[in-house]
């Protein structure tokens, strides 16, 4: 069975910027993501152990390398000032490549 | 009664008693901690709860009184939102991001305190006209519009004096400046388009917040369905009231009791700040509520809608609409001194005044 | 009182006026709800509260009037199950795991509905045999297990027929058909073995849910205890139980509320069907039950069991048992149309039935 | 009343039968569970009520009658704690991490069993003494605290006379034995010093455990604001405490019943222990309750301090205490065997030893 | 230390198709999963935020690139058609190969 | 725009472990990490559907590759023989090195 290589972006953010998140994700026409829940600890302290707002949310989203690159430097720019988020990219292999590009 | 004897009575009810408990916990580094899930609903339960009760009031004594005090508890908030800001900013020297937030924190009401008001006055078997949960469902999204607002127009001021990214405006770590190097120029004119639509949605998402809609639904229910109706659910929403509140101060203790550490960062300024404006807005509240004819009691409430900070509903609203803005000081501030200063030592005090004020304005009427 | 004050008075209470709040709710995208494992308990809740008060019930008017009813019940669920798979198929032109599942969806009963009806009657102070509570927890799972029996012989049917794999019946998107092209042929036995395999397993899981287990529990337990035994768990299990529905309903409204727009594309006929074949169930039920000589409030509970349709325990089952089947055509016709529809409407609807036909026949009796 | 009668009341209560229902449940692999956070918030509830309670009632009878009893009582669970262990060890062949948890699990107390111990005694119509909540506020962490002294020092003693790290006195799978011989002879020391620190924090951890802080604190709580402050908050703390006692329970059947297979595992001896060591120790404490003058139902909750064995708090303490120790045969026979056991016959035991003794000493006393 | 090269299975689907993917793995004697509940947007529209049974399950597997090709053909061919589904591989290094194997 | 090579390490650990793992990341001066609590089949059984306490948590954290090692070593050594643990490292890329180092 053939795979795919594609990428996998993974957004580790605080709660009130993932709105911001899926906004971005839907002006690049990207149009699937995971997310969940997660608590975490990280230079603007320990998150997720006190009030709701203060919880850390995953995002992974599966997507082309070209993809990938845009939504990172568009985050760099424009939400990484205001919010404590991290990312990172890898790669993964998907049987259906059709679904992600 | 006099105010040491009151004092001391409200000292030593279960919701001041179970907030320091929730404090100790947390100082002690205790793992009790209500469950997440319970503690988002009973917020929600709170609401319904004080809703339900302020309609069924509100039936009683019709809607005629309630447009004046509304008018005028609404021009209240907006003075001392701006009020609130001229101190922080000139005196406390905040930047404009904080100074707004702050503001906005102390010009909203908290539900939670306005619950616990209605717990202090029960204890003292004194009621309060139900309709001022009405101006509660009122109040609660207009200082954090009015805030939004103000702070946006300050920020396109701003910009257009500086022809610069108006993330510069506030300091910045040096990592954060790098990045907004390379944002120099070209975007700015994207980011304001943006910001415009920014402030619709920040405004749908404040007046459609679950705290409004629960209380003004549950305002109207209880407005419609009358004592009869409200029968088979009172077990609920009436009998499980102060248990639930109960707990709800528990837990809010223990977060209370997690930021102790924090009080300190925030400085004197703003120490003095939390206790201060709660007491000065508070006061002016209970005069002007005695004024417009309130009985003793509703004095009180309508007192605690000016003297206390949203800790729940506004740092939600605040972190998106107005992100730079450092929450550990509007956070801090208002769960970890004003709260608990109001809940200890202010309720009593308005309810001197108000009770002075009362008895004040009976004598010259007849005297 | 005559229909139109009924309906007045029904629309007036918290349960529906709660519901209309969670839809509003949700329209306007508030961010409003009840947290996920609150509203995960509520059903459990709601079930042994049912449960208990049935058995209590039971206990005091005796088991021997149980059969009758219950043997009727059950022939009427299979019979009408039959009946609506038809009309989907035929009239309806659903495929036929659309048919099946719809089917069952409306030939099984909803416990919530049932919670709503009584707290209606209750309402209206109108009391109903404890026994249906019984006929509730045998019909809870007999409709899912036939439905789940016929799509599989249809399914088997099928299958021979073709000689191809099952899943080629029902309209695909190509993706799923070229995934399908290197499944033919060699798989079809292991297929055939798997689903007799997953039949039972489906069976187990169905008789074993949840809902079936602590409705049944707590009518043994209720009948067991008895008044004496059920005095200290009452404040829970009973005083609770209409503001706990309460909150339950809002949840339900929330939810119907985010479905509003599907409510256009399940179709003019499913809209019709989900209205027209409560109504017509109901109306069937209540008429028995009078024959049956239940009171006027039972006969209501009989028919509110006919003209319920699950949206709680029916499509978790039908998720797994007719993975084939769109579960967002069951689900937005059973919460988004005849739920509300029923609350708001039918009841009332069959309340009148209820009476005139109670009337009729003590007239009839007599004259 | 005789002892069949009462057993046969016992078995017909909500909490046995709940229980049972729970078992049954999980036997048949249901999927009903109470959800997760629910069933964390049930014993901080419980044990808020049981505190409050305990608070109220030693403000009417003082405290001067509280030092003997707390003092008896500490001094017994020392000395069965030891005993257990010797049990164990001796009889048992248990190795020394199993001996010490079994020991302490067996030694502590269960607030649980505490909470149906009253329910059954409310069943009966007997009152005990209030103070019996802060004995069990004391023991609560004092067999705990116990034990991890004693498991530390016997593991001292080891590491000494073998010189090499102490996990290589447990049998242990042969991929550890291959780390463990890299960890060989240089880790020791650090090893030593890392226990230290860690035995002061996992007393730290033992001693400021959510269900001590929540015991204490409410039993202060309701000393201090006594029946008047009370009433508020008495619906949610007294009339609901049965029921949340019963779903709670319901919970712990589905626990219990998840781990019968588990019980055949644990060996004849542990279930012997698992029943005979809480009716001695249950005897014992309801003898001595007797001597100290405690009236039939205070003895018999003293009794129940003995018997019952902790399955929620102890098992979270020990599995950090002492990692080595298998937590299936501390749970399953705390929770699989002794819980079931003392909920249905002991209680009833417990009470009728009570009761006869009760009677000798007034008869000798008037004799 | 050495550390060995095996894989990782991901797989996001429908909370009502785990158990099946459950018994797959049995099926293939892969004897260890971890597993939490996810929320999602996908071709099936935005799962997670109504009924708890229209939540996504992430499913993460460690095993040997063979298993992991059967698993993800088997998944292919028979539950893709019928539930919502997106499964991914990745290289991951493990200290104890013989866990996975 | 560039991105940088580093590890992530993946740790899924019965619930009980997981404050020795943040002391040992303290230790060695990771200030990061994010987590979440997790369900899971093991060598050990069934985990995450009794007992709040026999949950599993997963721990995520980016790392460089030295570091990774470290902590690799000392789990293995220490944690290893007392507690339900598994662990894998993997490739991912960042956009700010610094962060992790
Ligand atoms: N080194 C790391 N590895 C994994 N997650 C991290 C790391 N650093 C930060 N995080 C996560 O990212 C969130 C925001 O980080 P920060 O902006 O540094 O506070 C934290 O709360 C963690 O959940
Ligand atoms: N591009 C993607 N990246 C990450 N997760 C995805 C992506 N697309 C779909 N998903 C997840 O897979 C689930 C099912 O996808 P779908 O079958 O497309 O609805 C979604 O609910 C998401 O949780
Ligand atoms: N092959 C595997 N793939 C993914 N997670 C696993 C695997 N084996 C074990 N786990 C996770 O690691 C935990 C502990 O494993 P164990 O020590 O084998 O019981 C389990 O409860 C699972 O959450
Ligand atoms: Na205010
Ligand atoms: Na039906
Ligand atoms: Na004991």
């Amino acid at each position: 069975m053939k795979l795919y290589n594609i990428k996998l972006l993974t957004i580790t953010c605080e709660i009130l910027a993932q709105n911001k998140i899926y906004e971005m994700l839907k002006k690049h026409k990207i149009t699937g993501y995971t997310s969940y829940e997660v608590s975490g600890l990280g230079d603007k302290g320990m998150r997720g152990q006190g009030l709701p707002e203060e919880k850390n949310m995953k995002i992974e989203i599966v997507l082309t390398e070209r993809n990938a690159e845009k939504i990172v430097e568009e985050i760099l720019l424009t939400l990484m000032p205001d919010y404590a988020i991290i990312l990172y990219t890898s790669d993964v292999q998907v049987a259906r490549m059709e679904k992600f590009s | 009664m006099d105010i040491v004897e009151i004092v001391q009575a409200n000292l030593l009810t279960p919701i001041v008693l179970f907030f320091i408990l929730g404090v100790v916990a947390a100082s002690i580094k205790s793992d009790l901690r209500i469950p997440e899930q319970l503690s988002a609903f009973l917020p929600i339960y709170l609401l319904a709860a004080i809703g339900l009760h302020g309609g069924l009031e509100m039936r009683k004594s019709g809607l005629e009184h309630l447009a004046i005090p509304i008018a005028v508890a609404v021009a209240l908030a907006l003075v001392i939102t701006v009020n609130h800001y001229q101190i922080l900013r000139r005196l406390g020297k905040f930047n404009i991001f904080d100074s707004y937030a702050l503001a906005s924190t102390y010009g909203s009401v908290g539900a939670v305190t306005f619950s616990v008001g209605l717990s202090f006055l029960k204890n003292q078997n004194i009621s309060s006209e139900g309709y001022i949960t009405a101006i509660l469902a009122v109040l609660e999204p207009i200082s954090l519009i009015f805030s939004i607002f103000l702070v946006n127009m300050a920020v396109e001021k701003e910009l257009k004096r500086r022809k610069e990214p108006f993330s510069k405006i506030t300091k910045q770590d040096t990592k954060t400046e790098i990045v907004h190097d390379v944002n120099n120029g070209t975007n700015i004119d994207s980011d304001t388009k943006n910001k415009a639509v920014n402030i619709r949605e920040i405004l749908r998402e404040t007046i459609t917040g679950k705290a409004i809609i629960i209380l003004l639904g549950s305002i109207v229910i209880g407005y419609v369905i009358g004592d009869h109706g409200f029968v088979s659910i009172k077990p609920v929403f009436e009998d499980l009231f102060f248990g639930a509140l109960v707990i709800f101060i528990l837990e809010m203790g223990i977060l209370a009791g997690q930021r102790l550490s924090d009080i300190k960062k925030v400085g004197p300024f703003l120490i003095a700040f939390a206790v201060l404006i709660p007491t000065f807005n508070g006061t002016i509240g209970v005069i002007i509520a005695n004024y417009l004819g309130l009985s003793i009691g509703g004095a009180v409430m309508f007192g605690v809608l000016f003297a206390s900070a949203s800790f729940i509903a506004a740092p939600a609203v605040l972190r998106v609409a107005i992100p730079k803005a450092n929450p550990s000081l509007y956070i801090t501030s208002s769960l970890g001194i004003t709260f608990p200063y109001i809940i200890i030592a202010l309720l009593p005090i308005l309810l001197i005044i108000s009770t002075t004020f009362h008895n004040l304005s009976s004598i010259s009427l007849f005297g």
